[in-house]
C-alpha cells in the first residue's frame, strides 16, 4: 500500500489510514454515546447548566466579543506585548529605518564571516 | 492653476505649442536612429499638454482634450506594442521579421558608420511609434487628472 | 582617482536618499528621497558603462575609429527612469488622495494603521 | 498544438498583457461582461501553464529566447554567453507559475461578484492582469534585469490595487503609500545589486552569472542587498510592518494575489541564493540568517496575530508567520548545502517541506482571505467585535472557513499538516529547539483561528445580520475549488511531493544543471 504514504525524513504519514482510524474511533464513540447513561432523565434539573447556583445568562449576553478573547493570555504576557505593539508605529520612516537597520546588521554578519 | 495666465504667456504658448508637438513626434519617429525613442518623444508631447494646462487652466483645456480619448489612445498603443510582438511568432515572440524584408521600415541596415536611413530597423520603429502613442496619452492623462484634482483641493481650501 | 568620483557621488546620493526616507516627515520630501535614491542607482549604472574617451553608441554620423561607451547600461538606466516616472507619479497621486482624506501629509499623523 | 506548446512561455506573458490593454476598450462597449472576459483569459493562462508543467516535468527545462531566430537557441554560434532576454523555466519556476495561475484565476472568478458594485472595474481588471503578468515574468525569467522590470511592475500594479477603495476612506491610500515607498526602496536596491553583477561579469543572464560567480566582495554586497530586499518583500520580521497594512486594506480578491506576489519574491530569493551563488557563498552563515529571520517571522507574526481585532489584519500576520516556516525549511537546507551527508539525510527533506509549504500556504491563505472577503461582502465590516452568529446565515462560508483554518493550523488530514510534519521532523534533526518553536507557533495559530471562528461565526444570530444571505455563486465557486485542492493535497501529499515538489527542490540545489541548459555542457 503506497497510496498516500508520505516519507517525512524520519517517519511516515498516511492520511488515508488516519482517515480510516478516525472513522472507526468516531463510530465507536457514537456507539457508546447511543448506549446512553442510566441515571439520565429528560425534563428534570439534570438537563440545565449549573453555574454555581447563579441564574443562566441569556445566549445573547453570554457571547464573548473578540477583544475579550484570550484576555488572560495577553495579560500574562503584558511585558512581551507592550514593546512589540509599540514597535509597530505605522510611520513610513520607521518602516524604511527597519529595512536599512537590518541591511546593516546582515552586512556586518556576512562581512565578518 | 486657476484661470488663465497673462497675455504674454498665452501668446508664447500658442506659438511654441506646435513646435513642441512636432519635435516630440520627430523624436518618436527617429527613435531607431538618434537618441530618444517612443518614451522620450511621448514625454515631450505630454509636456506640451502640461504647458497648455499651466497657461489656460484646467477647465478650458478639459473642453478640448477629452480624458476618455486619451485613455483609448493609451490602450491602443499598448495593444499595438503587444501585437507587433506576434508578427514574428513564426520564429519567436518579438522576432524582428520586418527588418530587411523590403517593405515599410524594411530596408536592409548598413553595418558600420553611416548617415542613417529612416526606413530601416523593422519592428523596432513600429514599436517606437506604439510606445510613443501610449506614453503621450498616459502622461497626458496623468497631468490632466492631477491638475483637476489639485483644483478641487484648492477650491476646498478656499471655501 | 578622479575616475572614482562618480562612485563617490553615487554613494552620497544613495545616502542622502536613505536619510530623507528615514528622517523626513513630509510625504513630498519622501518622494524626493526616492528620486534621489533612483538618481544614485542610475548614475551607478551609467558610470559602469563609461569607457575613457568613448562617444555615444550611435552609428548615425559617428566619427571613424573612436571607442564607444557601453550601450547596455544606458538601456537599463532608461528602463529604470521610465519606471521611476511611474513610481513618482503614483506616490504623488496617493499623497494627494491622502491630503484630501486626512488633511495632512505629515507621516506622524498618517498612521491610523498600526499595531 | 505543437506550436502553442512551443510558444507557451511567451503566450503566458503575452496573453494577460494584451488582455490587460484590451479590457479598458472592451469596457466601453460592454461594461458588465469584462469580468467574464478576464476570467476566461486567466483560464486559458492556467491551461497553458498546466501544459508547460506537463512538458517540463517529463522532458526537463524549457528555454525560450525572445526575439531569437529559434525558440530554444540560447547561444547563437560565436557567442560564449547569451545576450537576448531568455525565459528559462525549470521545475521550480513552473511550480511557482502554477501557484500564480491557479490563484489569479480564482481571484478573477471571485471578483466577478465581489467587485460588481464598484465603479472603475475595467481599471481594476487591467491592474489585476498586469499583476499576474508580472508575477509570471518574475517566476519564469532567466534574465536578471528582466526580473527587476517585472518586480517593479508587480509593485506598481499592486500599489494601485491596494489603493483601489480609497475613495471611501483614507486607509487604503495610507497602506498603498507605505507599500510603494518600501517596494521602491527594495526595487532600487535590487537594481543596484544587478549593476554590481553587470559591472563585474558584463552579462545579465542568470545562468551566465552563475557560471562566472567568484563570490568577490562585490558579490557579497549584492547578496546582502538581494537577501534583505527580497526577504522584506516576502514579509520577513522585522521588515514585515507593511504586510498587515497592505493585506488588510486591499480588496480581498487582491489580497489573495498579493500573497502569491510575496511568494514570488520569496522564490526570487531562493533562486538567487541557490542558482546564482550556491556553494560559493558561506552557506552556514547565510543559512542561519534565513533560519533566524524565519523563526522571528514565525513567532512574532503569530503572537501579533493573536491580539488583532481586524479579521484581515489577523490573517495578514499569519501570512508573515507562515512565511517563517518556508524560510526555516529552506534555511536548514541551505545551512547544510555544503555537507552532502547531512543534505541527503535531512537537508533535502527540510527544503521539500519549505517548498511544499509555499503552495500549501498560497492555497489555504487564499481560501481564508476569500472567506474574510465574503464576510466583508455581506456585513460591510472587518471588525471582529461587530460580527457574530454568521454561521446561521452563511453555511458554505463557514464550511470553507473551517477547512482553511484547519489546514493552516496543521490539523490532519489537511495539506498544512503534511508540509509542517516534514518541516518538524527534518528540522528536529538539525536543531531540536527550532522544531519545538515551530510546533508552538502552530498551536498559537490554531488559537487565533479559533478566536475568529468564535467571534465571527458562533454565537447567537445578531439583530443587524438577520437578513444576511450566502454569498453569490462565483465567490462560492472560487472558495470551493480551493477547498477541494486543499483536501486533495492533504489526502495525497506524497503524489505532490514526488511529482512537483521534489523536482523543484532538485532544480534549486543542482546549480550546474541550471547553468548548463543555457551554456551547454560544462
Amino acid at each position: 500500500m503506497n497510496i498516500g504514504l508520505l516519507e517525512t525524513g524520519s517517519g511516515h504519514w498516511n492520511a488515508l489510514i488516519w482517515f480510516i482510524a478516525v472513522l472507526i474511533i468516531g463510530a465507536g464513540v457514537i456507539y457508546l454515546r447511543n448506549e446512553g447513561e442510566e441515571k439520565y432523565k429528560k425534563g428534570t434539573n439534570q438537563t440545565k447548566p449549573f453555574l454555581s447556583g447563579n441564574p443562566e445568562i441569556s445566549k445573547e449576553d453570554s457571547h464573548v466579543g473578540a477583544s475579550h478573547i484570550y484576555w488572560g493570555f495577553t495579560e500574562a504576557l503584558k511585558n512581551y506585548y507592550e514593546p512589540l505593539v509599540k514597535m509597530h508605529t505605522g510611520s513610513i520612516n520607521d518602516y524604511s529605518g527597519w529595512i536599512i537597520l537590518i541591511m546593516a546588521i546582515i552586512f556586518i554578519i556576512v562581512g565578518v564571516s | 492653476m486657476i484661470g488663465e495666465m497673462s497675455r504674454i504667456v498665452r501668446t508664447m504658448t500658442n506659438i511654441i505649442f506646435g513646435f513642441i508637438v512636432v519635435f516630440g513626434f520627430y523624436v518618436i519617429a527617429h527613435g531607431h536612429l538618434s537618441p530618444g525613442g517612443g518614451f522620450q518623444g511621448g514625454a515631450i508631447v505630454a509636456s506640451a499638454f502640461a504647458l497648455l494646462l499651466v497657461t489656460y487652466g484646467t477647465e478650458v483645456i478639459q473642453q478640448y482634450i477629452a480624458k476618455d480619448l486619451l485613455s483609448v489612445i493609451e490602450s491602443t498603443g499598448l495593444i499595438l506594442f503587444g501585437s507587433f510582438g506576434f508578427l514574428g511568432i513564426s520564429a519567436t515572440y518579438f522576432y524582428n521579421i520586418v527588418a530587411n524584408s523590403g517593405g515599410l521600415f524594411g530596408s536592409p541596415t548598413v553595418i558600420g558608420v553611416n548617415p542613417g536611413d529612416l526606413n530601416t530597423s523593422g519592428t523596432i520603429a513600429l514599436m517606437n511609434i506604439a510606445v510613443g502613442l501610449e506614453v503621450l496619452a498616459a502622461l497626458g492623462v496623468i497631468v490632466l487628472t492631477m491638475s483637476a484634482a489639485a483644483e478641487i483641493i484648492q477650491n476646498k481650501e478656499k471655501s | 582617482m578622479i575616475g572614482n568620483f562618480p562612485f563617490v557621488a553615487v554613494i552620497m546620493l544613495i545616502a542622502l536618499g536613505m536619510y530623507s526616507l528615514m528622517f523626513k516627515k513630509n510625504l513630498i520630501k519622501i518622494a524626493i528621497g526616492l528620486t534621489l535614491l533612483e538618481g544614485g542607482v542610475n548614475l551607478f549604472l551609467i558610470t559602469l558603462g563609461y569607457r575613457k574617451g568613448g562617444v555615444a553608441p550611435i552609428y548615425t554620423m559617428a566619427p571613424e575609429g573612436v571607442k564607444m561607451v557601453l550601450p547596455t547600461p544606458q538601456a537599463l538606466c532608461l528602463t529604470s527612469i521610465v519606471i521611476g516616472v511611474a513610481t513618482t507619479a503614483l506616490v504623488l497621486s496617493i499623497a494627494m488622495i491622502l491630503y484630501k482624506q486626512y488633511g495632512t501629509i505629515e507621516t506622524d499623523e498618517i498612521r491610523r494603521l498600526r499595531g | 498544438m505543437n506550436g502553442i506548446l512551443m510558444h507557451a512561455p511567451a503566450l503566458v506573458i503575452a496573453l494577460p498583457l494584451l488582455a490587460a490593454f484590451v479590457t479598458p476598450i472592451l469596457g466601453r462597449f460592454n461594461y458588465k461582461k469584462i469580468s467574464w472576459f478576464v476570467s476566461a483569459v486567466f483560464g486559458v493562462t492556467l491551461l497553458l501553464t498546466l501544459l508547460m508543467a506537463g512538458q517540463i516535468l517529463t522532458n526537463g527545462t524549457i528555454v525560450y529566447v525572445f526575439g531569437g531566430g529559434e525558440a530554444g537557441l540560447a547561444l547563437p554560434s560565436g557567442y560564449t554567453f547569451p545576450i537576448r532576454i531568455i525565459f528559462q523555466i525549470d521545475a521550480m519556476g513552473i511550480f511557482m507559475a502554477l501557484i500564480t495561475a491557479v490563484i489569479s484565476f480564482l481571484a478573477a472568478v471571485y471578483s466577478i461578484s465581489y467587485m460588481e458594485d464598484y465603479s472603475g472595474v475595467d481599471k481594476y481588471y487591467t491592474l489585476l492582469l498586469l499583476l499576474a503578468t508580472s508575477m509570471f515574468g518574475m517566476e519564469l525569467t532567466g534574465d536578471i534585469f528582466n526580473f527587476f522590470v517585472f518586480f517593479e511592475i508587480s509593485s506598481i500594479s499592486s500599489v494601485a490595487l491596494i489603493s483601489f477603495r480609497s475613495t471611501f476612506n483614507g486607509e487604503p491610500a495610507e497602506a498603498a503609500i507605505k507599500y510603494m515607498v518600501i517596494s521602491s526602496i527594495s526595487a532600487l536596491m535590487v537594481l543596484f545589486a544587478i549593476g554590481l553583477f553587470y559591472g563585474q561579469y558584463g552579462t545579465l543572464n542568470m545562468a551566465a552569472i552563475a557560471s562566472f560567480m567568484q563570490f568577490t566582495k562585490l558579490d557579497k554586497m549584492a547578496l546582502i542587498l538581494f537577501l534583505t530586499m527580497l526577504a522584506m518583500k516576502s514579509g520577513a520580521v522585522p521588515m514585515h510592518m507593511w504586510t498587515p497594512d497592505a493585506y488588510s486594506e486591499a480588496p480581498s480578491a487582491i489580497t489573495v494575489v498579493l500573497v502569491a506576489t510575496s511568494q514570488a519574491s520569496l522564490y526570487a530569493l531562493f533562486r538567487i541564493i541557490f542558482s546564482l551563488y550556491n556553494v560559493t557563498l558561506n552557506t552556514v552563515t547565510v543559512g542561519w540568517i534565513l533560519i533566524i529571520l524565519g523563526v522571528l517571522s514565525m513567532f512574532i507574526g503569530v503572537t501579533m496575530a493573536v491580539i488583532q481585532k481586524d479579521i484581515k489584519r489577523l490573517m495578514a500576520y499569519h501570512s508573515i508567520s507562515q512565511t517563517g516556516y518556508m524560510l526555516l525549511g529552506v534555511g536548514v537546507g541551505l545551512a547544510v548545502l555544503a555537507n552532502p551527508a547531512a543534505l541527503a539525510s535531512y537537508g533535502i527533506k527540510a527544503m521539500e517541506g519549505g517548498i511544499f509549504h509555499i503552495i500549501n500556504n498560497a492555497l489555504y491563505k487564499g481560501l481564508l482571505f476569500l472567506t474574510a472577503g465574503a464576510l466583508f461582502y455581506r456585513t460591510g465590516t472587518r471588525d471582529l467585535n461587530k460580527m457574530g452568529g454568521l454561521a446561521h446565515n452563511m453555511s458554505y462560508t463557514t464550511l470553507f472557513y473551517i477547512i482553511g483554518a484547519a489546514a493552516i493550523a496543521g490539523i490532519p488530514p489537511f495539506n498544512g499538516f503534511a508540509s509542517k510534519l516534514i518541516i518538524y521532523e527534518s528540522v528536529y534533526q538539525f536543531n531540536p529547539l527550532l522544531a519545538i518553536i515551530a510546533m508552538l507557533v502552530s498551536i498559537l495559530t490554531l488559537a487565533s483561528f479559533v478566536k475568529i471562528f468564535h467571534s465571527a461565526f458562533l454565537g447567537p444570530q445578531l439583530e443587524q445580520y438577520k437578513s444576511v444571505q450566502e454569498v453569490p455563486k462565483s465567490m462560492v465557486f472560487a472558495m470551493a475549488v480551493l477547498s477541494i485542492i486543499i483536501i486533495f493535497f492533504g489526502l495525497f501529499p506524497n503524489l505532490i511531493v514526488k511529482y512537483i515538489v521534489h523536482p523543484a527542490v532538485m532544480a534549486l540545489i543542482n546549480q550546474s544543471h541550471y547553468t548548463s541548459t543555457i551554456l551547454g555542457g560544462m
